[in-house]
């Protein structure tokens, strides 16, 4: 057995011993040891991968292992790493450990889908067969009508009903695609990278038939990245969901989308990727701004943190589109920065919602004087979300729009220039909030007297910081790992055509 | 000819009663109309010189089946015996209408089928005598019905302890 | 007189064959049809149900007494056609006599508990 | 000279160190700590300048660009995200001029800020900031300017939000990051477009840079091929990064945080509006001047009438203020106006006496240090007042100079230095400005002439204000004004270095001995260049200061003014626009709220919760109602299953036929 499948079976233990665990301790005990276990794999993954590609392992996935698990429709069970997957594996790693703490006081029932949840994502990032990677992502994706709708508040019903048919539909589409990549390369192998090279029986896929099956594809995966028009399941889901679903639900779920465009559709579908990029870099061009500017008038903290993740994740999908290595690496960057910066953000609404029972912007305020270590945690996510140097979202924005700079065209320079106005826009809301939020003179009576954050809450935040602060002052190695990572990927899509396509009209 | 007078005249009685039967108010009268079509069934089982097939179709249908009926009509009792709530006009129209298509599909395919060429023989010429059912019935040869025999058998024996349950008061 | 004797004759020249059982068996067929759909007693119904199975009885006896008379295969399907809508007239019975108890009629219209 | 990066280091650490263990540190020991840190840095810093201008100069008689420390931070595909230290004369200069002017103010702040709750923070704030400029001035590329730009437009909004419980320091903060951040927009953009083509973000233009292991630091930067590309391509870009310089120092119209910023505690606007950040600006289109003057010559009027015109603004809305701190802030934003003009008036690169077109740039970065030292001064000084009578407006003044006789002395020093009159720095630096102007063209010349005279005259209209005129007696009565000496130390040091150089300067500018002067150490191409005053010129401003200084006197000295009143009264709806500020902030605030909120976030919001969530909705309740529908298919009646079951197949049936 390969040790990447220790990714799931880590939480398969953990749901077998959560299952016989007994009371709160046994559950936190079995909570933590797990959670500690699997980012302890994480970064040991990370660390053994970087000294294995210094130390010359050149192919394009690591440690991959394929077991046949249904013959008849070339279903393996194959598992593999490259470095876009080592950092999303890490970034889960963190906001499951993160999220346990700030989990502290549920049940049972609670954290059993929680893990379920975090196998699905694992499982997710560590394989390389089409039909797992479908099947993780549904797995990762059920459990959260749970937890939204038993564990939620505010009309949670409702939303995780939303959430889940929209994911749901998209996975309808995703499946489509997943399914005509297979038989248009041939339907003789799921393995992503024997499709994409054209190994183990895979053929090339037509050009038409491409051109179909990208949109389903990209479609799908992007719905769960949030790509507008079919975000509108994130901000009611988000506000509805408890504080750590949220967190893993925008730090890691969404990441999912991202992963899957560049993995999937990006990849395996270079010449519709080519062709067809102009309509949904319109339309992810037109997100980035779009949310950024709702959020700059929503009321509701986790709704205006949503729109943010709307307008962010936007960006990833954009840089994606950009189709250029660096603009691709940026992506993956922002993914990272976004699932951290986002996790933190949701986890300090949550706990400020907590004690405040309120998520409204304009009943609360000067929170700095009352709750002063959620509110400079608040402030930190807050900087982090506009791209505060120092922090990692400026790497990854930046690392973006050079990256999008390098498409010369007018077509890419518009929706470049287009995309950058996102951060004043984000500079607009998240000091808004802040502002109104924190600062000034606390008015309402039953704020006055509310406590600061338990040493669990303090861990999870510290935590994160330390990452965002970490990947913002030393992003050089980061950037390395993913960068040769989203090179072949990139070059795969350039090596088959140009970017400015017969079909777009505004070339 | 006397094939066909017979023919004819079990004909008119079954198609007649069938009629009253589905149309009449009462139950209890349904109950004897349908005692009579199913007598003119076993008329016409007798016409083919099925012999044994129409004294079963005698014993069970007439004798079984619309007894149960009649016991139960009255066991049922209190309601008033009519069937008079009946379905609107509407209902009973588009039955009708959805009857006599599907009846008409069915005569011209049965006409416009070649089934005119097997003509009817005397009772007489084909008869089928009660031992050699019983041994095709008893027998796990080919051509045997050993296995639909038991599992008949069990059916009905199901079926009695099924009514006794089913009927039974609590 | 020529044309009555003509007439005999022609009457006499008709002989009962398949079609004739056919017809009334489908005849039957859906006059049982007709009362299933527009009676509202469901004795009166499952009375409708008798007429339909005796017609298909009819065309059992009838296909192997005209086609295959010296196979017994319909024969037997009759006999067993019959054994079974005994059956299933006796637990039917049980049923309504079971519905009866418990809503004092038989109107099919009020046992629509199975719906959506 | 590798000690430069503990220049950048030491301030970061200090700002960890109080931001994270300051809660359990006395106000005391965090000032300290700050301070001893600042104290270090500023040794350093002056190390770095004595051996920087006393090393051997290049074989061309220039000073020699060094780059003691670069490092690839973040690999951009072909371009690098580099940080360094960057040695040349004006990044050397600018490290003398903030750390001295925030050594000062880590000093002043202990009488300042005493008792003030978030001692601890303050002073990790301060060490962000020096931190944050120091890198900027330092940065060896554009990009790395671009991340310490905004970091210092960070710290100044955590400054200027200080006092964070009071609504107008929040607003102001948010509006300045928000103003400057939007001009940082353009910046970016500028930095992006400049990357592409030319390859690099290297200020390295020629690429004759060596580390002192003879090793090339930067990515060449292709400047030939970004022309060859288009010609327009370098000027678009160095005009989008103007912007965001325009942001940063507060040009017309992305002035309008500057005024506001005044809200933070008054070291701050000492350190970071007047002296240093907002001086970024200018610092960067001094920085990239070679490319200005050489590619873009044609676009540099843009730099000129946006300069001119802000100083008038800014001169004349500073004349009608009553907000101290918001007098001095107009007057520096015409200050650096002043700054930016000679930047723009400046054609050509290289220096001597036959080339007039060069002096601009020198005298920009003369007037910045000037400037930078006689504001602060200023502004100190008015921190002193206002801690003495708790109040901003000038009605709680007057007649102070008896309470308050080293913050008077130390301010009307400053005063005569920024209004021009000779033996004091802010002549020397002023004169070359107008030298240069009247060069380039006599019509800017004079403007910024009479602009000058109008610095004097709100200068001291500010100056007799406070400490002469109708005096608040019932105020001063009530509670004494006084000074303390730690907060007048740094004036008194501020403003013997103002004297010092303005009296050196301008002996060594009237050719009274031969010596080193400004020009010696920084000028356009670095080479040696002695100023020399224009004795017209010289004489024309001075005569002009001197009388608005006079016209000054004669209306605001007295205890009564009726010259003022009637002032007033004759033009009560100018008097009223100029202290509105023309009102410029109520167009953003228009802009922002009306527009940009009202008619594009909201209906965004709207369209998204209404349409597309409406869409997607729709389509959730039209599948229900389509169940909702097709359910009384399943009714429970059998004769209705039995009469579609028959047509059913008898449609079957039709269609086997």
């Amino acid at each position: 057995m390969n040790f990447l499948s220790l990714f799931v079976l880590i939480p398969l233990l953990m749901l077998f011993s959560l299952w016989l665990a007994k009371g709160q301790k046994g559950i936190r005990t079995v909570m933590v040891v797990g959670s500690s276990a699997l980012l302890a794999l994480a970064v040991a993954l990370t660390v053994k991968f970087i000294s294995d590609r210094a130390g010359g392992a050149a192919e394009e996935m690591l440690y991959t292992a394929s077991f046949v698990w249904f013959e008849p429709l070339h279903i393996s069970y194959s598992v593999g790493v490259d470095g876009i997957s080592v950092v999303m594996l890490l970034l889960s790693g963190v906001i499951v450990f993160t999220g346990t703490f700030v989990s502290w006081d549920m049940c049972k029932e609670y954290f059993l889908w929680f893990t379920l949840l975090s196998m699905g994502v694992f499982g997710f990032f560590i394989s390389i067969d089409l039909f797992m990677m479908f099947m993780f992502y549904e797995i990762a994706l059920i459990p959260m009508y749970l937890l939204i709708g038993v564990w939620g508040s505010g009309h949670k019903e409702y939303s995780a009903m939303k959430l889940t048919l929209m994911l749901m539909g998209a996975s309808a589409f995703l499946m489509l695609g997943i399914f005509g990549i297979f038989y248009g390369a041939g339907g003789q192998t799921m393995n992503v990278v024997d499709i994409a090279n054209h190994t183990g029986g895979a053929q090339i896929i037509e050009f038409s038939k491409q051109c179909i099956w990208f949109p389903f594809t990209f479609v799908g995966f992007g719905v769960l990245g949030a790509m507008f028009p079919f975000h509108t399941w994130s901000p009611d889901g988000h506000a509805s969901a408890p504080t750590a679903v949220s967190m893993l639900h925008a730090g890691v779920l969404m990441k999912l989308g991202g992963y899957g465009c560049f993995r999937v559709a990006i990849y395996l579908l270079p010449e519709a990727a080519n062709e067809l990029s102009w309509i949904f870099l319109i339309l992810t061009a037109t997100g980035v701004v779009y949310g950024a500017l709702s959020a700059c008038v929503q009321t509701d903290l986790k709704y205006l943190n949503a729109y943010s993740s709307v307008s962010h994740c936007g960006m990833v999908l954009f840089a994606i589109l950009m189709l250029t290595t660096t603009a691709s690496t940026g992506a993956i960057l922002q993914m990272l920065s976004h699932g951290l910066m986002t996790a933190l953000f949701f986890a300090v609404i949550g706990m400020i919602y907590h004690r405040a029972h309120t998520r409204d912007i304009r009943q609360l305020n000067g929170l700095m004087r009352i709750v002063p270590f959620l509110s400079v945690a608040f402030a930190i996510a807050g900087l982090a979300n506009l791209g505060l140097p120092g922090l990692s979202g400026f790497v990854a924005e930046m690392t973006i729009f050079v990256g999008s700079f390098e498409n010369a065209d007018t077509f890419h320079r518009v929706f470049t220039i287009m995309a950058t106005t996102s951060i004043v826009v984000a500079a607009v809301y998240i000091l808004r909030m802040i502002g109104k939020i924190l600062y000034g003179v606390n008015l309402n009576p039953e704020h006055a007297k509310l406590h600061d954050a338990h040493w669990e809450e303090r861990f999870a935040v510290i935590c994160l910081i330390v990452c965002i602060a970490g990947i913002g002052l030393a992003p050089g190695w980061l950037s390395d790992v993913i960068s040769d990572s989203v090179a072949p990927v990139i070059d795969n899509v350039k090596s088959v055509g140009h970017l400015l396509s017969q079909s777009n009209p505004f070339k | 000819m006397a094939q066909t007078i017979i023919f004819l005249i079990l004909a008119v009685i079954i198609l007649g009663c069938g009629i009253l039967a589905v149309t009449t108010k009462r139950i209890m009268h349904a109950a004897t109309y349908l005692m009579f079509v199913l007598f003119g069934t076993a008329g016409l089982y007798f016409l083919m010189g099925y012999t044994f097939l129409a004294s079963v179709q005698v014993m069970v249908y007439a004798g079984g089946v619309v007894v149960l009926y009649i016991f139960a009509l009255m066991l049922t009792g209190r309601q008033d015996k009519k069937d008079n709530h009946s379905v609107s006009l509407a209902k009973k129209f588009a039955a009708l209408v959805a009857t006599l298509c599907g009846a008409g599909l069915f005569l011209f395919i049965i006409v416009s089928h070649r089934f005119a060429e097997n003509m009817l023989t005397a009772p007489s010429e084909q008869t089928t005598s009660v031992k050699l059912i019983g041994q095709q019935l008893l027998s796990s040869d080919k051509f045997g019905y050993l296995l639909p025999f038991e599992v008949v058998s069990i059916l009905l024996l199901a079926c009695i302890i099924g009514s006794l349950i089913i009927a039974r008061k609590r | 007189m020529d044309r009555l004797n003509e007439l005999i004759n022609i009457i006499l020249g008709i002989h009962v064959d398949m079609t004739w059982f056919l017809v009334l068996s489908a005849l039957m067929m859906f006059i049982g049809i007709y009362g299933f759909l527009t009676r509202r007693n469901t004795l009166a119904i499952l009375i409708s149900v008798e007429l339909m199975l005796n017609a298909a009885d009819i065309n059992f006896a009838a296909f192997n007494r005209m086609l295959f008379p010296e196979g017994q295969e319909g024969y037997i399907f009759a006999l067993f056609s019959i054994a079974i809508s005994a059956a299933e007239t006796a637990i039917a019975i049980a049923v309504m006599i079971n519905i009866y108890r418990n809503l004092k009629n038989n109107f099919v219209a009020n046992l629509d508990k199975l719906k959506w | 000279m590798e000690y430069t990066i503990l220049i950048l280091l030491l301030p970061f650490l200090s700002f960890l160190f109080l931001g994270l263990a300051g809660k359990w540190l006395s106000h005391r020991a965090s000032g300290m700590i700050g301070t001893a840190v600042l104290a270090v840095i500023t040794i350093l810093s002056y190390c770095t300048a004595y051996e920087y201008f006393t090393a051997d100069r290049c074989a061309d008689g220039a000073y020699a660009t060094l780059v003691p420390y670069n490092m690839t931070w973040l690999p951009l595909g072909n371009l690098n995200f580099d940080l360094g230290i960057l040695l040349d004369p004006i990044s050397v200069m600018m490290l003398i001029v903030i750390t001295t002017v925030s050594f000062m103010v880590h000093i002043y702040s202990f009488g300042y800020m005493k008792g003030e709750r978030g001692f601890q923070r303050y002073y990790a704030f301060l060490s962000l900031f020096t931190m944050s400029m120091l890198g900027l001035v330092v940065a060896t590329n554009i990009f790395q300017m671009y991340l310490f730009w905004e970091l210092v437009g960070v710290s100044s909004y955590l400054l200027i939000g200080f006092y964070y419980t009071l609504p107008a320091a929040v607003a102001a903060s948010k509006k300045a990051f928000i103003v400057t951040r939007f001009a940082d927009l353009g910046f970016l953009i500028g930095i992006l477009i400049f990357g592409y083509y030319t390859g690099s973000f290297s200020f390295d233009f020629v690429n004759n840079l060596q580390m002192a292991d003879g090793t090339t630091p930067f990515i060449p930067c292709a400047i030939d091929k970004a022309v060859a590309a288009g010609g327009f391509i370098i000027p678009t870009a160095l005009t989008l990064m103007f912007i965001g310089g325009a942001g940063k120092s507060a040009m017309f119209p992305l002035h309008i945080w500057l005024p506001d910023a005044m809200e933070g505690p008054t070291p701050v606007s000492a350190l970071i509006h007047a002296a240093t950040m907002v001086v970024a600006g200018v610092y960067q289109v001094a920085r990239l001047f070679p490319l200005w003057v050489t590619y873009a010559q044609d676009w540099m009027p843009v730099i000129i009438w946006v300069g001119v015109f802000t100083a008038f603004y800014a001169a004349s809305v500073a004349c009608a203020q009553s907000d101290i701190k918001r007098v001095l802030a107009f007057s520096t934003i015409s200050q650096i106006a002043f700054m930016m003009v000679a930047l723009g008036v400046c054609t050509e690169i290289t220096t001597g006496h036959e080339h007039e077109g060069s002096i601009g740039y020198m005298a920009s970065m003369f007037h910045l240090f000037t400037h930078a030292m006689f504001k602060a001064c200023l502004f100190l000084g008015a921190g002193c007042i206002i801690h003495a009578v708790h109040s901003n407006e000038m009605e709680a003044m007057g007649g102070l100079r008896k309470y308050l006789p080293v913050t008077h002395v130390t301010f009307l020093i400053s005063c005569l230095a920024i209004s021009g009159i000779p033996f004091f720095s802010g002549f020397s630096s002023k004169d070359e400005i107008i030298t240069a102007c009247m060069a380039y063209n006599p019509a800017v010349g004079y403007i910024m002439t009479a602009i000058a005279a109008m610095t004097a005259f709100y200068m001291f209209r500010l100056y007799y204000g406070i400490f002469w005129g109708t005096e608040n007696r019932k105020l001063h009565e009530e509670h004494t004004p006084h000074e303390e000496s730690i907060m007048t130390m740094p004036l008194v040091v501020l403003s013997i270095i103002t004297v010092g150089v303005g009296v050196y300067t301008t002996l060594a500018g009237f050719g009274m001995f031969e010596g080193y002067s400004f020009g010696s150490l920084i000028s356009a191409d670095g080479h040696d260049y002695r100023i020399h005053f224009d004795t017209s010129v010289a004489s024309l401003s001075t005569v002009i200061a001197i009388c608005s200084i006079l016209l000054a006197t004669y209306i605001f000295k007295g205890e009564t003014q009726p010259v003022a009143d009637k002032m007033y009264a004759a033009a009560p709806r100018l008097h009223c626009w100029a202290y509105k500020r023309f009102y410029m902030d109520e167009v953003y605030q228009f802009i922002t709220h009306r527009i940009i909120f009202a008619h594009v976030s909201r209906p965004i919001a709207w369209f998204d919760r209404h349409v597309i969530d409406g869409f997607f909705n729709f389509l959730a309740w039209g599948t229900h109602a389509l169940s909702f529908n097709i359910r009384t298919l399943q009714s429970g009646r059998v004769q209705q299953y039995a009469l579609v079951f028959l047509i059913g197949v008898l449609i079957l049936i039709l269609m086997i036929l």
